[in-house]
């Protein structure tokens, strides 16, 4: 696959946008950066033909997670910022480092990005299948939808499931036993 | 004195923000049921759709202030749906079994749909994203915000 | 070298995301930073499945109504990744509900003074 | 030989068990618990003795149970091996019961029900190792006895008790135990690379094993090592011996029954089935470990004579008399040789009736005068002339006198030792016999023959190195009741026999002193000895005597 | 009938909690105890189905339920196998029992009921499913329940170890999530079976070789298993554990103990055998050292941190670290050369067994915590006057731990011992020696304090509510857990029985 410039520039900015939230000593910028960095991280899910992925991620990711870090910010306290960076703590550089190193170094073995003749895409049961059939086997065009609330529809009553979990778990947590 | 006047009196925002806020709100909220019942040929779902409804009253309580807008909406509803939800998601899938297939196969309910087989399946797949899906996430996304914001103070048995 | 990099330069970004996001979940000393880099060691797995199901020259999966094999993106990493994200801001919901009580209990927000105090007790 | 199905294994070990429960229930009434004691130990005794005839005449009487892991059962063999080791626990609990009333009423010991609920529970499990059936059947019971004979030994709750206790466990439960669980995995899995795996007793060892031990000798040896170890620990075999002398902080009844008979025999016990019905006296031949376990035994038994000798107080000199007469049961079977294995078999009841006299004695004066220390007990023989007169006779018998229990077993294993051209082995049992006597005389002479006055040191007996130090006691129950015994300023007073104890404890003492006397006049009337020619013929091959 | 309703009761077993999760939300205001009767009727149905279902599993053959009608690999499905339903019952049974646990000692509220409901709908989602990806989306929702049940104990230090969990918890489940995506790359496909298949060179991928040493492969078990290891709480990853046990509300640390770990370990299991197989160590037996290793060390170090603790819950917390290293270090013993039929068996049944000891031994604890405000190993001194029954169940279970006969402790370690000697591992029979001594110290040293300290010596704890907190149905707990310990320890040769058939499918095909 050929780089297009769009992509380095994302890519850019993606990591960039994360280097930040990293290393922001101030709570309220970090979460800002991270919004930032939610957004872009929706676009490149939308160069890499998942518009429902980057849908979900920018009101999800960019939207709840924002407000929710917003919230807590505004119930605690935002951290004293006297300085702008936090202080590099050079154990955890390591650590990071070295499994940054070891995932890299499996990437080589990947099949390359878009490549048709991944098994990834090409598992003529499983992937081509679902590109295949799924008009005639659920009704819908959208096969996104199709292998979430059919084929795998159980991941999704799992994943429903979650988010009602946490509902009540936050209940528990705030010794309440309603929603408000 | 009128409900809205009491969330008036307590909490004072500009006119323009007020302003758009209301006029703003139904166009979100339609917008998240949009999203809601187009899932199954363009990009969206249960999912999106019941965050953007959820978003609607994100929207409300920044404006109207929390208290007053969770008392609007009241935890009973969210409850409801967050509960009913589940219910309902559950309740598709068990249904499907006492008609004699599989967990969520709903291809059985051509049992009681007269409809070819791929489209009662996608009848199947909108009861539960619109239902299931989309109920439970607009209820607890609500919930959480309020839940958040109510916060946990000492009052509420915290031993020392 | 350098091809085999660009032929995979997204996975690349996945390996540098995931790092950073492991390095703010251990160093940060402030818990609502962890919570964020946690968060980032889920969005860089989320690009990773995304990416995988990517395919040359291909169109997002809305399909034919026809039972042809058309040339589209994988949707089942994709289904992976909506469900994983919305297990992820369930669980970050969770996380910083926590984080308001224990700073109603320790009256901090940095693990080393709530460990301190721990400590102490 | 036939086997034959019955409840009676399984009766015998449960009766004790019942029994527990009626002790603790009734706990407030010391009548009726200590009744329970006893009708426990002579139905124990009773059923044991039902099946006697049976396993004389072959029938070996067999309860299973439940596979316990795959094709293992937990099964109970009543044979004649281990009719020896039940008909002599529970024919002896029933004069233990008796006398453990009196000491511990003599005493107005505390916890006196869960002392006797853990006695009890204790003969349940030695009853469970004389009929195991199996390495895990017999492994269980082993864990068994190690976990309620605990509370016996930290019974007083001194901190030195504690500590007592904590060695005890950490010897036969971790050394002991894990040991032992070790070897029974290794024979396991020995046996289970030609067949299923078989780890149950055979009279004459395990058939499968001599085949896999063909393949690769090591890890037999090292199975067998583990097993005689384990089960080494509680014979209080050398180097792995120390808990013994300090469990003597235990009440005296425990130190008789247990750490006489029942605990210590069964890790005896346990090494003569290691070696006659695991391996079998070829197998371990050819292995060459028979050398080294006899080497172990011979070491024991002369090493801890000497440690006797310098012993003041009075149990611990017992104690260490116990390691060294034990090793003569391991030394006995060690050897191979009929008349050898004959001789330790035979040692264990002679032992037993002999030293839980010599320990029911040393709790008499206890009881009595709260004395001791050899070196307080000068003309003590006036005071308590019955119980050191029996004192007398069974520390004769200890050295070997004829006539007397032990002159017989050690006869046969001198014997045995010589004709398997091991006179080496032999020598160590005769260099320990005068030793006996070097530290069994010094007490009786104190006893009748010198008063607290005129009581001279025995400087190389008794003292360490300064012979003028004061003595120290090392232990034993002594200071648990803030008491210290010795003779009373005007010296002890003369009594008479039938005044000078209660005849809670003065009849056991009778009572044994005179079965010891019986098992050396008269071996061939005494039922032991035909049992253990029979486990002989069955084990090792015929007696030529 | 039997075999047409088992066809379903996978499904029913998963579905059934969390659909009566819903209902103490709605119908909490009735009445104050719904919560707790929604629970039990739904856990002892649940307990009826599973006994149901494991019956024709054991009678017939394994149950798959393709749900949605989709055959996998397109679809998910859910496997009752000679494995999973043993499982799926010590879920459903252990969750009705200690309902009987909290209905006097707490937590309550609706809230709790329904996210106790969720907690067990995730166990079984877990247990049961035959999907890689299905089986993250089920350990998250045990997960938030699981943390959430922490935090019900309204205390900072819960809040805390809460958020300890949730943070390496996630991590974890992140990890798991990386490796899944390697082997979806590698085979295009989630379905346990089929990914197994194909690893092996046919199933859907098809690709005609064999792929154990592919690079992708190897990295995606090393992910897969370190995700799973921080769930199971293996050094150095278990730091969360004590905190969670120890900060816990008594009932939950029953519950957490019980099965939580345990189902994590099952997982492991699960994925170690049915998906990657014997055949793939065999290529890579780098990967059999590595889980040998690692659940040695674990076994050590959370042995002697046990033997350094003072308060109770944390030390037996401890224990849990050390027995799960040595259940993980009999996977990695089955996976090595010599097929260790035994090491396999001894992982499973350790694990079945621990889970009984500890939910035992916890619920103990938290009985005597609520009589005699005990919860150190000082303050248990002399409890032995003050509490028997309790103290001589802690005891018993104390003594089971240790691995002493009879009991589910000793099974468990003998086949762990002796899959050692079999696969002739010696370090790791050693270590299960070693192990033993060390836990005998801790146990040892708490029996002491109960039964050998006198009254006169003993600090005097603190009675919190000065009444006894003690309720029939935490005693009822206790003994089941008693009794059970040590029937079990007689049935080892039948419980063999009960998992050879997952044993002997996996090791020879």
């Amino acid at each position: 696959m050929s780089v297009s410039l769009v992509e380095v520039s994302l890519a850019a900015f993606v990591i960039l946008a994360a280097i930040g939230t990293a290393i922001f000593r101030d709570v309220m910028a970090a979460i800002v950066v991270f919004a930032a960095y939610s957004l872009g991280m929706a676009v490149l899910y939308t160069l890499m033909l998942a518009p429902d992925v980057a849908m979900t991620e920018a009101a999800i990711g960019a939207g709840v997670t924002t407000i929710l870090l917003i919230v807590t910010i505004a119930k605690t306290n935002r951290s004293s910022a006297e300085e702008l960076i936090e202080v590099i703590h050079w154990p955890a550089v390591v650590v990071a480092g070295t499994f940054t190193a070891v995932v890299a170094w499996t990437v080589f073995e990947f099949p390359t990005i878009g490549s048709d003749e991944a098994i990834a895409w090409s598992n003529p049961s499983v992937t081509q299948h679902y590109l295949t059939y799924t008009y005639v086997e659920t009704g819908v065009t959208n096969a996104v939808t199709a292998v979430l609330a059919a084929y795998r529809g159980f991941d999704t009553f799992g994943e429903a499931v979650v988010v009602f979990a946490v509902g009540v778990a936050v209940l528990v947590v705030l010794d309440r036993e309603v929603f408000t | 004195m009128s409900e809205s006047e009491r969330v008036r009196q307590e909490y004072t925002q500009s006119p323009i923000i007020l302003t758009t806020a209301r006029i703003l709100a139904p166009f979100v909220l339609t917008y998240g049921l949009f999203i809601t019942f187009h899932g199954a040929d363009s990009p969206g779902g249960g999912f999106q759709g019941g965050v953007i409804i959820a978003t609607t009253v994100y929207l409300l309580a920044f404006t109207f202030g929390v208290e007053p807008t969770s008392t609007w909406v009241g935890h009973r509803s969210m409850a409801i749906l967050a509960a009913g939800g589940v219910i309902i998601f559950t309740g598709i899938g068990f249904a499907t079994m006492a008609l004699g297939g599989n967990f969520l196969e709903y291809a059985e309910f051509v049992a009681i749909l007269d409809l070819p087989e791929n489209e009662v399946v996608k009848w199947g797949m909108e009861a539960v994203e619109i239902g299931g899906i989309a109920a439970i996430i607009a209820g607890v996304v609500m919930a959480l915000v309020f839940l958040t914001a109510g916060g946990y103070g000492p009052e509420r048995g915290e031993e020392p | 070298m350098i091809e085999a990099v660009a032929d995979r330069l997204l996975y690349f970004v996945v390996a540098v995301l995931l790092g950073i996001g492991l390095y703010m979940t251990v160093a940060s000393p402030n818990l609502v930073k962890k919570v964020i880099g946690v968060n980032l060691m889920q969005t860089a797995v989320f690009l990773l499945f995304v990416t995988l199901a990517f395919v040359e020259g291909g169109s997002a999966p809305v399909v034919s109504q026809e039972a042809v094999a058309g040339r589209h993106a994988s949707p089942l990493p994709h289904v992976i990744v909506l469900t994983a994200i919305v297990v992820g801001v369930a669980v970050t919901a969770l996380a910083l509900v926590l984080i308001i009580r224990l700073y109603v209990g320790f009256e901090s927000l940095r693990e080393d003074v709530i460990q301190e105090v721990r400590r102490n007790d | 030989m036939s086997e034959v199905d019955s409840l009676r294994p399984l009766a015998v070990v449960l009766i004790s068990l019942v029994a527990v429960g009626l002790i603790i229930t009734s706990h407030r009434r010391p009548n009726v618990r200590e009744s329970w004691s006893v009708l426990a130990a002579v139905g124990k005794f009773a059923i044991v003795a039902s099946m006697l005839p049976g396993v004389r005449d072959g029938t070996v009487y067999v309860w299973r149970f439940e596979t316990i892991v795959p094709h293992v059962d937990l099964s109970l063999r009543a044979d004649p091996l281990g009719m020896l080791f039940a008909l002599l626990a529970s024919f002896l609990w029933i004069f233990t019961a008796f006398y453990a009333t009196g000491y511990m009423r003599g005493l107005d010991e505390h916890a006196q029900t869960r002392f006797f609920a853990a006695f009890a529970a204790s003969l349940s499990a030695a009853m469970g190792i004389a009929f195991a059936g199996n390495l895990i059947t017999i492994f269980l019971f082993y864990e068994m006895l190690s976990i309620v004979t605990y509370p016996l030994v930290a019974h007083d709750e001194t901190d030195e008790a504690r500590i007592a206790g904590r060695k005890y466990l950490a010897y036969t439960f971790l050394g002991g135990g894990v040991l032992l669980l070790a070897g029974t995995a290794l024979v396991y899995w020995l046996t289970m690379v030609h067949a299923d795996p078989s780890i149950a007793f055979q009279a004459g060892g395990i058939t499968e094993l001599v085949a896999a031990s063909d393949a690769d000798p090591w890890p037999a040896r090292i199975a067998f090592l583990a097993l005689a170890i384990g089960f080494g620990v509680k014979a209080a075999v050398m180097p792995v011996h120390a808990w013994l002398a300090d469990a003597m902080v235990a009440p005296t009844p425990v130190s008789g029954l247990l750490h006489a008979v029942a605990v210590v025999k069964s890790g005896a016990f346990g090494v003569a089935r290691v070696v006659l019905d695991v391996f079998g006296v070829d197998l371990v031949a050819d292995l060459g470990m028979d050398v080294v376990l006899a080497g172990m035994a011979a070491t024991t038994i002369v090493l801890a004579s000497f440690i006797a000798l310098r012993k003041n107080n009075l149990k611990r000199r017992l104690a260490y008399s116990t390691v060294s007469q034990l090793s003569y049961i391991v030394l006995g079977v060690a050897l191979l040789n009929p008349l050898a294995v004959l001789g330790g078999l035979l040692h264990m009841p002679a032992h037993a009736f002999m030293k839980l006299t010599l320990f029911f004695c040393a709790g008499a004066i206890h009881v009595e005068t709260h004395t001791d220390d050899i070196s307080d007990m000068a003309g003590i023989g006036r005071r308590m002339p019955l119980t050191m007169g029996a004192f007398a006779v069974a520390a004769a018998g200890m050295a070997g006198m004829p006539l007397l229990a032990g002159f017989v077993s050690k006869f046969y294993i001198v014997t045995g030792g010589i004709d398997a051209g091991m006179a080496i082995f032999a020598g160590a049992l005769i260099v320990s016999g005068v030793l006996n006597v070097a530290y069994f005389w010094p007490v009786v002479y104190t006893a009748f023959f010198e008063t607290p006055e005129r009581h001279d040191p025995k400087p190389i007996v008794e003292h360490d190195r300064a012979p003028f130090r004061h003595f120290v006691s090392d232990g034993g129950d002594a200071h648990h009741d803030g008491h210290h015994g010795g003779p009373p300023p005007g010296g002890w007073e003369a009594r008479s026999p039938l005044t000078e104890s209660t005849w809670f404890m003065l009849g056991p003492i009778a009572l044994l002193v005179t079965g010891a006397v019986i098992l050396g006049i008269l071996p061939g009337e005494a039922v032991f000895l035909d049992l253990v020619e029979q486990i002989v013929e069955g084990a090792v091959g015929g007696v030529d005597r | 009938m039997i075999d047409s309703f088992a066809e379903l009761a996978p499904a029913i077993l998963v579905g059934l909690p969390i659909l009566a999760a819903a209902f103490p939300l709605l119908l909490g205001r009735l009445w104050t105890r719904i919560g707790w009767w929604i629970s039990l009727v739904t856990t002892l149905a649940m307990t009826g189905i599973a006994a149901v279902l494991a019956y024709s599993v054991h009678v017939n053959d394994a149950v798959h339920h393709h749900l949605g009608g989709f055959a996998p690999p397109i679809g998910i499905e859910l496997v009752a196998d000679a494995l999973s339903v043993w499982f799926a019952f010590l879920i459903a049974a252990t969750a009705t029992v200690v309902l009987a646990y909290t209905y006097q000692g707490g937590p309550r509220g609706r809230a709790f009921s329904s996210v106790y409901l969720l907690l067990i709908g995730g166990l079984m989602g877990i247990a049961l499913t035959g999907d890689l990806f299905n089986l993250f989306v089920f350990l998250e929702i045990t997960g938030i329940a699981a943390y959430s049940l922490i935090a019900a104990r309204q205390h900072r230090d819960a809040a805390y170890a809460a958020l300890k969990y949730l943070i390496i918890g996630t991590v974890g489940a992140t990890l798991y999530l990386i490796g899944v995506a390697y082997l979806f790359m590698a085979t295009g496909s989630l379905n346990m079976v089929d990914v197994s298949a194909s690893l092996a060179g046919g199933g859907s991928a098809d690709i005609g070789v064999p792929l154990y040493d592919e690079m992708l492969v190897r990295a995606a078990f090393a992910f897969i298993f370190a995700g799973l290891a921080t769930k199971v709480a293996l050094f150095p990853v278990h730091s969360w554990q004590p905190d969670a046990y120890s900060e816990a509300p008594d009932a939950v640390t029953v519950i957490l103990s019980a099965l939580v770990s345990t189902v994590a370990a099952y997982a492991l299991i699960r994925v170690t055998f049915t998906v990657f197989t014997p055949a793939f160590f065999e290529v890579t037996p780098a990967a059999t050292t590595a889980i040998v290793t690692l659940g040695v060390v674990s076994a050590l170090v959370g042995s002697i941190l046990a033997v350094l603790q003072s308060r109770i819950k944390r030390m037996i917390a401890y224990s849990s670290v050390a027995q799960f290293g040595l259940v993980v270090a009999a996977i990695g013993v089955a996976t090595g050369p010599i097929p260790a039929e035994f090491a396999l068996a001894g992982a499973i049944i350790h694990l079945i067994g621990h889970a009984i000891m500890k939910g035992g031994i916890f619920a103990a604890a938290g009985a005597i915590a609520a009589s005699t405000g005990a919860r150190t190993v000082q303050e248990y001194a002399a409890l032995a006057r003050r509490r028997p029954g309790l103290a001589a169940c802690v005891a018993v279970l104390g003594f089971a731990l240790v691995g002493v006969p009879p009991s589910i402790g000793f099974i468990g370690k003998w086949y762990i011992a002796l899959g050692a000697v079999e696969s002739e591992m010696w370090l790791v029979a050693v270590v299960v020696f070693i192990s033993t001594l060390l836990t005998l110290g801790y146990v040892a040293r708490l029996l002491e304090r109960m039964y050998f300290i006198l009254p006169e010596d003993a600090p005097s704890a603190v009675v919190t509510d000065g009444g006894d907190g003690v309720s029939i149905g935490m005693l009822l707990v206790v003994v089941l857990a008693v009794a059970l310990t040590v029937v079990l320890g007689f049935l080892g040769g039948p419980l063999f029985e009960l998992v050879d058939p997952y044993i002997q499918e996996v090791l020879h095909g």
